[in-house]
């Protein structure tokens, strides 16, 4: 059945006021952003997801964990997208516990990230488009372990990071996925630059320099030159979870401004009464819904371990980066003056909107993905 | 659930044991679906044969009940014959608008005696019904029909003109929407059935810009109809209409969906020098496999009953706009060779003319701007103007 | 002056009614698909054009023309698309005139063009998408001539010409434009083979097959490998001829919608009242007055002899193609289900704006142009 | 034309010798422009010397009559001039809101003492002036105003508040919209000028979302307005804003030209790897190209007088459209590196700034909503609903 089972929709009661509450623009983004946060987030909040159980919902239940799926972590994300609430959820809860389950590494970091005492962070992005495969970080053999040089930028969360996932590679060629390695780097390691660099929607991402980074061999995650599995497990979690964020961006979006339509008035009647104006936002209403299904198909077709998710996974992530960026643009526009100024919440929208659509990859990466190129 | 894998069971070996060999091939064209009806050529004998063991059976209705010639089946099983037949490749026994359309308003308004009259000829194939709502001038504004029924004491009067009626050249018997009182607009509509063969009915086949005529103008000029041929009360007519609108956009959005706008274009040969095609169909291709998926939940949602009354509208609309850009994709994949009208290359110039076919799709069942101004209304609940 | 100067316009004064009265769709179009004409259009009207001078409108007024420019042409052909009128016009007063003017088959033809005794045609494509500097149909030495051996396709009245330019390959290889060399074949060439085929606007194109077709070497165009240059020429004007006619189309649908929307009922009030079809309509006009705009300045950068004309020569193809495209698929839409009946003209214009579309080359042959791809 | 070209060698010599070099050269940022007013601070003294000598030739306004500390040239003479400072790369020794609106506006309305009043100060660059149009709660409905000037006598007294007021913080006057009868919506406006410095006014900043301030509420307080500068008769001050606004939607279309609207992307960096974006841009090109030859066409009809009155919101809504979709695909090609909000690398955030400002390009000046109704109303002649 493509639709929340009761399970699901429970968690969905428990997490929905928690996110409109807790994790509203007011306390939470405009806050941090305000008092220039050096982490764009809240560690009290991220606290709070943990005692909910939220931070392992997808660690298996003999860690501790939930053992749920990518559909119970894309009803947080939907919530957290429609509340643009900060947090390291998608990389440290989603993308990171992907990457590491199986893995040695595991029993080291489930524990402090159930706790919500560890952030994560995915170092992927070597230029300012998404594209895993060129990774070219070069992680050369040196003693009983690597030495890490190169680049990565977009790294969401980096400098706030206790672990920070990187792509290297060992062998191959940029433009392989044979021949990748991943290593799992703890913070303060000696030779990388952290720039911790301020994006437009008030979060953090850094910009990472590795000058001959020493890391020992069982900093490896999975196999040396058969990184590509875990990464490839993270990065269609995050993917999945992104689309799921971006849905609920859209859904945010489009709530208040279905609500200032019927509010504002303009020529002695409510805007909202216009045909013009009606009939975009039920096109956008229509296209919501679109994008929500094709994201929960996804995530049905990963925790099914289908063979079919890859490629419905970048469907959700292309059609939900293409109407959440209608949606917001929308937005902006129905508000009107008022949606042009800081102090109304929607412009945060359209920042937040831009961020995601281009994080694990931008709609244009995955429509490319979908026809097989 | 052991008995419904059993009833699976025997269905596959009842199937193979009776569905003529001839009938689990693809069809070919649109000559190949059986419509039934007095007048129909069978295209074969395995045709004939298929249709009349199916109807024994009750398969041509199978969710209908047994007493009116349907199967008797639950909504389980009639997924499980359906599924079973689609895996088997066995062609639909029977289309028609009496079991689409006019059998679900009979069996929830029909009276014990007209549902023992009318439904059993449907199942069976042996009239064929077309559909009487539109009319000239009225257009979007279906309830702004004009084709008046006068009470004529043991009969109604019928006069007017009916348009778009589906293969009403072709049909049987309609079932019409009339108006029987000038008080109201939509409180003086009724739903009329009557046979085709009455005095005073004549059709005219309307050519559309694709060349064909599926559709007709339909004439009345003072057709008598019994009065226990009204279904529902009196004035009452347009309940039934807008519950058959329902299934009608239900139907459409479904063939938005089996007629390909939901599934993607990969395959279609795009030409090297065209990278801008290229991206196209790429975006296509994501917004009609998220159509897929829509199209999934929706059906899980309406057979879960959550589904919005509204919501068929955004399916039809999403699913004929989708179409419709699909067959500009395929035409412009197609270049010129996609112009071509009546060669035998082009298949009679299949190409253009399905292209210029689906622009009908966001017009007729109600019109893509009406779609957006129910979900506006319904479902975004904005003023109104 | 980017707008049409006094003499401009009172051609312009002379061909509208002319076009309107003598060219409508139902004496015309209509007409001659009803009785299926194997030309798709009338001869009688062919030599009205030349009456009124307008197929000689580009011929040197020493060679007996009005030795004016692709403005004047495309004034004609905005009226041509505007009624839908059929008639050889661009393809033998426009794209042929431009091909042989300066070259010695000037004299030969010129006369006939402008008596109206000769339709003229361009067999340039040899798939189902324009690629002139594809052109692989061979021409080998033969004697004192060339023998052609290949195929060709959507030759607008390939078979009712009595002239067919045809782009040929005497030397390099498909993809380049150096070796085309352009011929001029007369009707009736043997081992020549003809299929007339209908298009979906009732027009005819034909596929050609050439078996050995020898022709004498005076019937090369220009230079021999230097075909490039005439061909050049008649595909600008053509395409920009092009647009113009698909301006016109725009234009024809449009106007008649905008006048629909004002007589239609609907809901106890006229359809044009309806906001959102209002919008539609108001940013519909705009693009048919840009596609005007654009395609008024590639023929006068033509008449200039400018080196942007071959830039505005596809922006104006590409851009009149994309608008004409929005407006018969609107003007369908917003006639409802009579839109959709072949006893309504409005369908015509939507099969029409395809073949043209098509024409000299699609939208996306031009974008790909402009953006120097 | 020997005269024309005599006075283009003339130009050019006068500008060789006078316009300092560092005012050749193309401006940095946006703090280059010199506004002139009161508290206004010039970058360098070559700004200064350029807008001093440029405001005695009259040449800041060159157009205007002499007498109003104006150029005296015809527009043929103004096209030259402006050409040559063009091609010699001179900077607009002044830009301000009285050369662009409030001149013509009392060139066109004012009384000759008005004119001379208010005119030389704004050529010179003495005289800052901001819009007083919009309030806070009428958005497109600039009409509703609600800022209230009473007649006590020998002056009004102005009670309200005004929102967007460009630059307002700087501005030294305001030409301002007020509510003089409440009989009629448009019947009841006039248009007062008054000191920004006068008792009872204030500003505060609103911060947009792209971060940056250039917009101003403004508050009036029991504001004291001389009677004699009421421009144009009391209660008829809809004629002069509708005037204005004409002007501004042509500022603003024509900045969708000179802006880069009409300039294609060609040079920007497409990714390699992302073919989909490549014929986005592609198709942009098309467009812009398309837009910047509508452009030169409107402008060639306006010198005609041929443009229909309703034109320009056309040239605003295309151009700004076109301009928010430029600024989408910048951000697509420049990636994540285009999110970084005040990195030194990214220019403290320009491209993603930038991209947010125009957002407000189809709102501001009527929103593209408004410019739609306008042209359906006024050239398409669509009925009201």
């Amino acid at each position: 059945m493509l639709k929340l089972n009761d399970d699901q929709l429970m968690l969905q009661d428990t997490v929905r006021p928690f996110m409109a509450d807790e994790g509203k623009i007011e306390t939470q983004l405009r806050h941090w952003r305000d008092i220039g946060c050096k982490d764009g987030f809240g560690h009290g909040l991220w606290k709070q997801f943990a005692d909910l159980g939220l931070t392992g919902i997808l660690i298996p239940e003999e860690d501790g964990g939930s053992g749920l799926g990518q559909v119970e972590a894309n009803v947080v994300l939907e919530e957290v997208g429609r509340n643009l609430t900060p947090s390291p959820f998608l990389t440290t809860a989603v993308a990171t516990v992907r990457a590491l389950e199986g893995t040695e590494h595991a029993k080291r970091w489930f524990p402090t990230i159930l706790s919500g005492e560890t952030v994560a962070a995915l170092a992927v992005d070597e230029g300012a488009h998404h594209a895993p495969a060129q990774t070219a970080l070069e992680a050369t053999r040196s003693g009983n372990g690597f030495t890490l040089s190169g680049n990565k930028q977009f790294v969401v969360h980096g400098a706030s990071a206790d672990l920070i996932l990187v792509a290297a590679r060992t062998a191959g060629r940029a433009g392989e996925t044979e021949g990748i390695t991943l290593f799992a780097l703890e913070k303060g390691a000696k030779g990388l630059g952290i720039e911790n660099v301020a994006l437009a929607d008030a979060s953090k991402a850094a910009r990472l320099t590795f000058d001959h980074v020493a890391v020992d061999a069982d900093a490896v995650v999975g196999e040396v030159d058969g990184g590509w599995a875990p990464l490839a497990r993270a990065l269609a979690a995050g993917s999945a979870g992104a689309a799921s964020e971006l849905t609920g961006v859209a859904a945010g979006a489009f709530g208040m401004t279905n609500d200032y339509l019927k509010e504002r008035k303009q020529f002695g009647r409510p805007i909202g009464s216009f045909q013009a104006l009606q009939h975009r936002a039920a096109h956008l209403w229509g296209e919501i819904e679109i994008a929500r299904a094709a994201t929960l198909k996804a995530a049905q077709l990963i925790d099914e371990g289908s063979s079919r998710a890859d490629l419905f996974v970048s469907v959700a992530k292309a059609k939900a980066g293409s109407v959440s960026r209608l949606a917001v643009q929308e937005a902006i526009q129905m508000h009107g003056g008022i949606g042009m100024t800081d102090e109304h919440d929607i412009g945060f929208y359209m920042k937040r909107q831009a961020v995601v659509d281009e994080l694990f990859g931008s709609p244009n990466y995955h429509a490319l993905k979908v026809a097989g190129r | 659930m052991p008995d419904l894998e059993s009833f699976a069971r025997d269905i596959r070996s009842w199937l193979e044991d009776n569905v003529p060999a001839s009938m689990r091939t693809p069809m070919k064209s649109e000559k190949d679906i059986c419509w039934g009806g007095r007048d129909f050529v069978f295209q074969s004998e395995d045709q004939k044969a298929w249709l009349d063991k199916a109807a024994a059976k009750g398969w041509t209705v199978p969710d209908w009940p047994k007493e009116y010639g349907g199967g008797g089946l639950g909504p389980e099983e009639t997924k499980i014959l359906r599924a079973e037949m689609k895996r088997m490749g066995v062609r639909t026994p029977l289309t028609s608008f009496g079991i689409s359309m006019l059998g679900p308003a009979l069996l929830k308004f029909g009276t014990e005696e007209q549902k023992q009259r009318f439904l059993p000829p449907i199942a069976r194939g042996e009239i064929r019904w077309c559909q009487g709502y539109s009319e000239p001038g009225a257009g979007s504004d279906l309830a702004g029909l004009a084709t008046r029924a006068e009470d004529k004491g043991d009969h109604y009067l019928v006069n007017g003109q009916k348009v778009w009626t589906s293969y009403a050249d072709q049909a049987d018997w309609i079932f019409c929407l009339v108006r029987t009182s000038k008080e109201s607009k939509h409180g003086g509509i009724s739903f009329l059935l009557f046979d085709m063969a009455s005095e005073g009915v004549s059709t005219r086949p309307i050519k559309l810009i694709s060349g064909l005529s599926p559709f007709c103008e339909t004439f009345f000029d003072d057709v008598k109809v019994p009065k226990d041929q009204l279904v529902h009360k009196e004035n009452e007519g347009w309940t039934v209409a807008k519950y058959l609108l329902g299934h009608e956009r239900e139907m459409i959005s479904g063939m938005g969906l089996g007629g390909g706008a939901g599934s993607s274009l990969m395959s279609e040969a795009i030409p090297d020098a065209d990278p801008i095609l290229a991206a196209d169909l790429a975006r296509f291709d994501v917004d009609a496999l998220a159509f897929q998926a829509m199209s999934e939940a929706f059906i899980d949602k309406l057979k879960a009953g959550e589904a919005h009354p509204a919501e068929p509208s955004m399916m039809k609309y999403a699913g004929t706009e989708l179409n419709k850009r699909r067959h500009e994709l395929v035409m412009q994949g197609g270049g010129s060779d996609a112009l071509e009208w009546e060669s035998e290359r082009s298949k009679g110039g299949a190409k253009p003319r399905d292209w210029l076919r689906t622009k009908g799709n966001s017009i007729e069942g109600g019109t893509s701007e009406i779609q957006l101004g129910i979900i506006a209304k319904h479902i975004l609940q904005l003023p109104g103007a």
